[in-house]
């Protein structure tokens, strides 16, 4: 058979698939390099720091040490926003998606985007000038009627700026991430499948627990991983609200540090073998952020077959 | 059977048999509030409390009511309403709270004549003792770092979004979830924590080891914000992609269309609501980032126009510096009076850039209407 | 606008034109910006940039060569010091004392202006072994001051600070007993209490803050918090720009750098009539040797203003800054006049 | 268990598109009442007000009276979800719930008023609801497997035997066997026929054979013209509007060459 | 303009399923060919190897050949955009674009393709391909207006003149009139006897009667039983396969009572 119509012609066209895909994979390898990038980088600067004698370290008794309490302190605060932002994320993307007036929906949506329009800068001084000093009688309120909680235990911090603040900050932080996301993502939710819960008698709230949710359950999760990479990486922010110190259990007390703070804090007079021992510090931030997207990532192909979309 | 046809009619309809009357919210709101009133009376009244207490009371209250007359069913449904609603009501305080707060501090800054047309160059801080001692007009301005800003979150978003849209793209249509595509997904989130400064800091390296050392320009700094940046717009593109009913490709398919230009003519324009938002998102997020630009972009207090020489300021960073190295130490009020004055700039500036979006978005998404 | 120096010291050099870089400290940049612009205004076709990044980072720069000159509130570090001679020339980089700025213990007790506070005293409030304002060692120091019944809350700086280093430096050296860790510039992790970041946020603090105490540079105090007089020899000595140039001068040269150099080693337990020992020191730390004859002059005119007793003024009137004493502005320009270019 | 229904002056609106026109009709408790009609005549938008889907599309609204049993589904504090609870649909595009399995999607309306509805109980509920769907041997080894796997016709039969899974007073079909092949169309009329002992049925066909089949009653809509109403042009015993009605409408409608 | 398709030994999965086993069928240019057989024979995914859009789904692959006019669709280096632009398809579902008005649905084929139309001559399709599937005198008023504000049936014939409207060779149709009135069911059947006429239609029905009425050959798919692959049992004349058929199973089939 010699060449056929259906091989020959419209070889522009294909050039265009070609070029198209091609450029969408090579967008995909970019992404690949730059991370590689950044990670060699990381690498390259952190092997000093580990490889350094346990003295020279900040804190003097090594890496490990001196890494592990703003490990700690760094999920103690990225848990506590996502604790508080996901739920009420979720909640005011359902109420512009289904259940505030039509009319008044995308004016609302624009309302709680413009939570990310607000600097971080702006953020932690808020937090540092404001929020804290507003919510410093809740937590004397804590320490004195939950002190026996080791989380709300005594004395309450004077100026309440805790590591619980912080927290608080990130989530309104992270809250327009997560929000904005999953609003979306439940207008996209097919009527079709809207109508077949309705139509079987559910109330709104089991229509949208049977079709909604279900559908929209990969883009929240996607949504939640966005916020917790801002929780876990946000830097200025934390630095300015926190009144950081040694790890503590009580969230009430000044104390604990985060990770991207501490680089934030420190690197501008670091120097020499300090220089890398923040750098690793932000290697470790990596890992902690690979490690926990695998878990996402597991529990999202775990229930693949019954994925919404399509 | 005989049906009674008669509109009006005094016996209670079956269908609104076991339901609470209309009226229950208000009865049970105005309880609430009394309540309210009555349990704060007696720790000390404030009115945040008595809101906070009084919503938590007209929710069980009502709720429980609901349980007890219409069943669980109902109750729950009440009870998610409350709490969907009341969340709303949540995210709204600190909203409002931020907004009020820059509102309160950056009027004063914004009205000040020149603060958008002038730089802070050249200004010291004896100006701003003569203004806090002698009562003399604040003088500097934001029009150097407005500049910056905006050509440097350009250049970000002019290398982001294609790259980010163009992942997403392959992730969703030709990754076949193949080996490469899953390393992809993955490594974008793990791209999402990176810590800005850490993004600051590797940029830097890669111009000082490519260009020169010392190399700090407004395109560094887009470099540093583009490594934020791809992993929101990927993410946020690559869920609205997916979530294009497949029907419709399999429809442009069938008429002979190309899968690139079925991609750009009929996924993306359906999606182009969602990867708008997207889009901003990743924007606002990055527009007020201060660690990276602090050390990518250098710090210039006269104006630079070109993004690819010389240091550059930015929104953020003068925010920064303003508020935590006041041009005057001894007297701050007049760098804080900047500071929130410019933070108000900024907030401005993406309400703007939001809106834009979303009208290019409302040009090109589904029409619903009919 | 700029400021127009009468007077032009620096435009009797050589007509100088070019671009500054420098990178270092932002306690200084307030300075900086009083320098910038006194410069640019009798320097037509020269402009410096400064870049606040912090005293470490501009060492690093200076190291490696992206900024002619660092702003840094220490003196190289011995080992910087030997890693400066790859760019700055055999004789590496050299330290100039621009700006002296008297640290103070600021305090927010209501219905008090002034302490009178030893080594000792203020190394335990620090501490948190001194919980409370009317604690009897405070009271015994403060005849005549009533003293409330409140809780101290010791604010220290949440970043890596000169501040911090000098203040630490002078209790550990003032006060061995109390104070027993190192001088450092990160605040010792075993110490709980509250922090804040940058002077203007732990000055805000304690300003929001009854009860709370802190350190500061002077200038950022202003009239808004009471500061103590510290106890040196037998005498209490008030916060001054004099007392703290006293102190300065108390101290000797380090060791083992290039001839020229002015890195000075402080005193903490000078018993000098009238020294105010808590204090800080910021150097601009330039090459001994450029590449281009260019760059040399634009140094030297430009160290040459900020060294003179107008830049010093300036930088006083802008920053409330503490002018160099004369003998020291004297060997800065010494060391000035030294820069060469590179053979 | 079934209920009459009394549609009185009733008006559909798209927004200010009114789709349906005036239409007053009585359906009769255990009976099987077919509606027909060109496309595009508001079979499905009328259908749909039996039940207040209507009214979940935005901008949709209805005047007039829905009675059922002589309650007025539209009366002022009338729940929604009751009237839909009691009143299942099956429509015209199936839409099994992608996330749930098939057995889910049977259970799926039982679960909402019946939590703790035992194992037995249950498997016992689902091989009869798919059996009266005819879907029961195409899927029985395949019960966990999601809905949406299946194909155009098992779609729809699933989504029958998840209506009559709930056993509504009324159920409404619209369409129900236009994805189907005879034999399952067969079943699914052998079903109607069941249901209708105990239910009431409203379905919507472009099946005239069909409505002659299963129908008690016939209604026949028809619309004027591009952007008039459609209209209830005649409603009848099922023999009557196929045999003799007094519409010439209806006439040559059911006259015509049948598709 | 038309051409014949010869497939060979063909077996089609989903994954490791078979889901239709070993069919070889020719089928004649410039005829009409009807698929029959029970819901989930594999009509539908037989159908959609014929232009390649089996493979769209992931995992979905074939085995053997497919020949349009000798060629064959599966050779190497064959693009299936080619393929498909020859060869059009209605899906079983109406799948209008949301984003388009109906007149773009309409050049859709056209405006995606980027190929250069004059409105004079855009007007013309529009207008020809609407009246071709019964549609115009509904949207005239409306080509403007979004296609998802239309009927079940609306939007199916929406599709069809989209189908027709790029001029295919082949046109596939999957149960194209399951959502229509008998009207439009009668305009869609004239339409497909004038497109015999210069194309080759292939049409999935589950209605006997129109299978008898339209097709020129009709070839009857089979199931075993569940996880079983489809079959084709048999494929002859129309009139053969309805009055007299070779197997047993087809003679069941078509002579079951019809829907
Ligand atoms: N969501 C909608 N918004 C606006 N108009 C609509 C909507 N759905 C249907 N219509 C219009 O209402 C009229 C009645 O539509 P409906 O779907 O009830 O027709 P039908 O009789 O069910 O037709 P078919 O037999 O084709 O399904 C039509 O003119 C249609 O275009
Ligand atoms: N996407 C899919 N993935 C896996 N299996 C599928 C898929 N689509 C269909 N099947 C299976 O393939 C077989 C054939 O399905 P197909 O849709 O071709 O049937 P059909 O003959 O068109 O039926 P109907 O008349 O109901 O549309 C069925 O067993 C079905 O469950
Ligand atoms: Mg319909
Ligand atoms: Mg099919
Ligand atoms: O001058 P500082 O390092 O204390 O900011």
């Amino acid at each position: 058979m010699t060449a056929t119509p259906l091989t020959s012609t419209q070889g522009a066209g294909r050039a265009g698939d070609k070029i198209f895909s091609g450029a969408a994979l090579a967008a995909g390898c970019l992404i690949l390099a730059v991370l590689f990038g950044v990670a060699l980088f990381l690498v390259v600067q952190a092997i000093p720091a580990l490889t350094a004698p346990a003295a020279e370290i900040q804190g003097g008794e090594g890496f490990f040490a001196y890494i592990w309490p703003i490990v700690i302190g760094t999920l103690i605060a990225a848990v506590i926003a996502l604790v508080i932002a996901t739920p009420i994320a979720i909640g005011v993307a359902l109420f512009i998606s289904h259940f505030a007036p039509r009319g008044l929906a995308a004016g609302l949506g624009y309302m709680v985007d413009l939570l990310a329009a607000i600097p971080s800068v702006v953020y932690g001084a808020w937090g540092a000038a404001f929020l804290a000093k507003e919510i410093s009688p809740a937590y004397n309120w804590l320490a004195a009627n939950m002190g026996w909680l080791p989380i709300f235990q005594g004395p309450a911090s004077a100026t309440g700026k805790t590591i619980l603040t912080a927290g608080i900050v990130l989530s309104v932080m992270v809250l327009p991430i997560i929000t904005s996301l999953s609003r979306e993502i439940f207008l996209q939710t097919p009527k079709l499948h809207e109508e077949a819960a309705l139509a079987l008698g559910a109330t709104r709230w089991e229509m949208i627990k049977m079709s909604v949710l279900p559908f929209a359950r990969p883009g929240i999760i996607s949504a939640v991983m966005l916020g917790l990479g801002r929780a876990l990486g946000e830097t200025m922010a934390v630095a300015l609200v926190l009144s950081s110190g040694a790890l503590t259990a009580s969230l009430i007390q000044s104390g604990n540090q985060t990770i991207a703070a501490e680089i934030a804090l420190n690197f501008p007079e670091a120097s020499g073998l300090k220089v890398s021992t923040l750098i690793a510090a932000g290697l470790v931030l990596f890992v902690i952020t690979l490690a926990v997207n695998m878990i996402a990532r597991w529990i999202i192909t775990r229930h693949k077959e019954f994925s919404g979309a399509n | 059977m005989t049906s009674t046809l008669t509109p009006v009619r005094s016996k209670r309809s079956a269908l609104t048999k076991g339901q609470l009357p209309k009226y229950a919210p208000y009865v049970v709101l105005a309880a609430a509030l009394i309540a309210g009133a009555a349990i704060l009376a007696l720790v000390g009244f404030n009115a945040f409390g008595w809101g906070i207490v009084s919503a938590i009371l007209f929710a069980v209250g009502l709720v429980s009511w609901s349980a007890a007359v219409e069943g669980s069913r109902k109750a729950k449904d009440k009870l998610a309403t409350c709490l969907v609603v009341g969340s709303f009501l949540i995210a709204l305080l600190p909203l409002i709270s931020v907004i009020w707060t820059v509102l309160v501090n950056g009027i004063p800054g914004l009205l000040n004549p020149g603060f958008l047309t002038t730089s802070m160059n050249g200004v010291t801080g004896v100006y701003d003792n003569r203004a806090v001692e002698e009562g003399a007009p604040v003088i500097g301005g934001i029009y150097h770092a407005l500049l910056g800003t905006i050509q440097i979150t350009l250049l970000a978003t002019v290398i982001s979004v294609p790259v980010g849209l163009l992942t997403a793209i392959y992730l969703v249509e030709y990754g076949n979830d193949g080996r490469l595509a899953r390393a992809i997904t993955f490594f974008v989130d793990v791209m999402t924590g990176i810590p800005s400064i850490v993004a600051g800091l590797f940029a830097a390296a890669f111009f000082f080891a490519v260009v020169g050392p010392g190399t700090k320009t407004g395109a560094v700094a887009a470099v540093a914000l583009s490594v934020l940046m791809i992993p929101v717009v990927v993410r946020s593109s690559e869920e609205m992609l997916k979530i294009v009913p497949n029907e419709l490709r399999e429809a442009a398919y069938a008429l002979g269309v190309r899968k690139w230009r079925t991609i750009l003519k009929v996924v993306i324009p359906t999606a182009i609501s969602g990867i708008a938002s997207g889009v901003t998102l990743a924007i606002a997020r990055v527009i007020g980032e201060t660690a990276p630009i602090l050390v990518t972009a250098g710090f210039a207090t006269s104006i630079n126009s070109n993004v690819f020489s010389g240091w550059m300021a930015s929104l953020p960073t003068f925010i920064y510096t303003q508020i935590l190295n006041p041009t005057s130490p001894a007297n701050p009020d007049p760098s804080s009076q900047r500071a929130w004055g410019a933070a108000l700039v900024l907030i401005i500036l993406v309400m703007v850039l939001n809106l834009a979006a979303r009208l290019i978005a409302r040009t090109f998404a589904p029409k619903t209407g009919r | 606008t700029g400021t127009a120096p009468a007077g032009d010291q620096a435009s009797s050099g050589p007509k100088v034109t070019g671009t500054l870089t420098g990178i270092g400290a932002s306690s200084t940049g307030a300075a900086m910006d009083a320098w910038k612009a006194g410069f640019a205004a009798a320097n037509q076709g020269a402009t410096v940039q400064y870049s606040p990044d912090g005293s470490g980072a501009g060492r690093k720069a200076i190291i490696d060569g992206s900024a002619q000159f660092a702003g840094s509130d220490a003196y190289l570090k011995d080992e910087e010091f030997e890693s400066s001679k790859a760019v700055c020339g055999p004789d590496g980089a050299i330290n100039i004392p621009v700006y002296i700025s008297p640290i103070a213990v600021a305090f927010n007790i209501p219905g008090v202006t002034e302490l009178k506070l030893d080594a000792a005293t203020v190394a335990k409030i620090f501490r948190g072994e001194i919980s409370n304002w009317n604690d009897p060692a405070i009271a015994a120091m403060n005849e005549g001051v009533s003293l409330p019944d409140l809780k101290v809350t010791p604010v220290n700086r949440s970043d890596d600070s000169g501040t911090t280093t000098n203040f630490t430096d002078y209790l550990a050296s003032a006060a061995p007993e109390v104070w027993t860790d190192k001088s450092s510039g990160v605040w010792p992790a075993s110490l709980q209490g509250e922090n804040a970041k940058g002077t203007s946020g732990v000055v805000k603090t304690v300003t929001d803050t009854p009860g709370a105490v802190t350190y500061a540079d002077d200038s950022a105090v202003g009239g808004k918090l009471g500061t103590a007089s510290i106890k040196v020899g037998e005498e209490f000595v008030k916060i001054s720009a004099e007392a703290a140039a006293k102190a300065v001068e108390a101290g000797e040269p380090v060791e083992g750098r290039a001839e020229t150099d002015v890195a000075i080693k402080l005193d903490r337990k000078t018993t000098a009539s009238g020294a105010y020992p808590v204090v800080l020191v910021s150097y601009h730390v330039v090459c001994s040797a450029y590449d281009s004859q260019e760059t040399v002059d634009l140094v030297k005119a430009f160290e040459s203003y900020v060294v003179s007793e107008e830049g010093q003024q300036a930088a006083a009137d802008s920053a409330k800054s503490a002018p160099l004493s004369s003998a020291l502005a004297e060997k800065a320009t010494t060391a000035i006049e030294s820069i060469k270019v590179k053979s | 268990m079934s209920k009459r229904i009394d549609v009185k002056d009733l008006n559909v609106y798209y927004g200010d598109f009114l789709a349906v026109e005036d239409v007053t009709i009585n359906i009769e408790a255990k009976s099987v009442t077919a509606f027909i009609g060109p496309s595009g005549c508001g079979k499905s938008t009328f259908l749909r007000t039996l039940n207040r889907m209507h009214e979940v599309l935005p901008g949709a609204r209805v005047e007039g009276e829905v009675l059922l049993d002589g309650d007025n589904l539209y009366g002022p504090g009338v729940d929604p979800v009751t009237v839909r609870s009691q009143i299942g649909m099956v429509f015209q595009r199936p839409n099994p719930f992608p996330t749930m399995s098939i057995r889910d999607n049977v259970l799926a309306g039982v679960k909402l008023n019946n939590k703790k509805i035992s194992k037995g109980e249950a498997d016992v509920l689902v091989e009869r609801s798919l059996k009266g769907a005819n879907l029961w041997n195409e899927v029985k080894d395949r019960l966990e497997k999601p809905g949406s796997g299946l194909s155009g016709g098992q779609q729809q039969r699933l989504c029958i035997a998840r209506a009559i899974a709930v056993e509504p007073q009324v159920i409404l079909m619209d369409e129900p066997c236009s994805a189907l092949d005879p034999i399952s169309t067969l079943a699914i009329e052998d079903l109607i026929n069941e249901l209708k002992d105990q239910y009431t049925v409203v379905i919507v066909t472009h099946n005239m054979q069909q409505a002659a089949r299963v129908s008690d009653r016939t209604a026949f809509f028809n619309i004027a013209g591009t952007g008039k109403p459609g209209k209830l042009i005649e409603v009848g015993d099922t023999q009557t509007i196929f045999s003799n009605p007094v519409q010439k409408a209806t006439e040559d409608y059911v006259s015509g060459r049948f598709g």
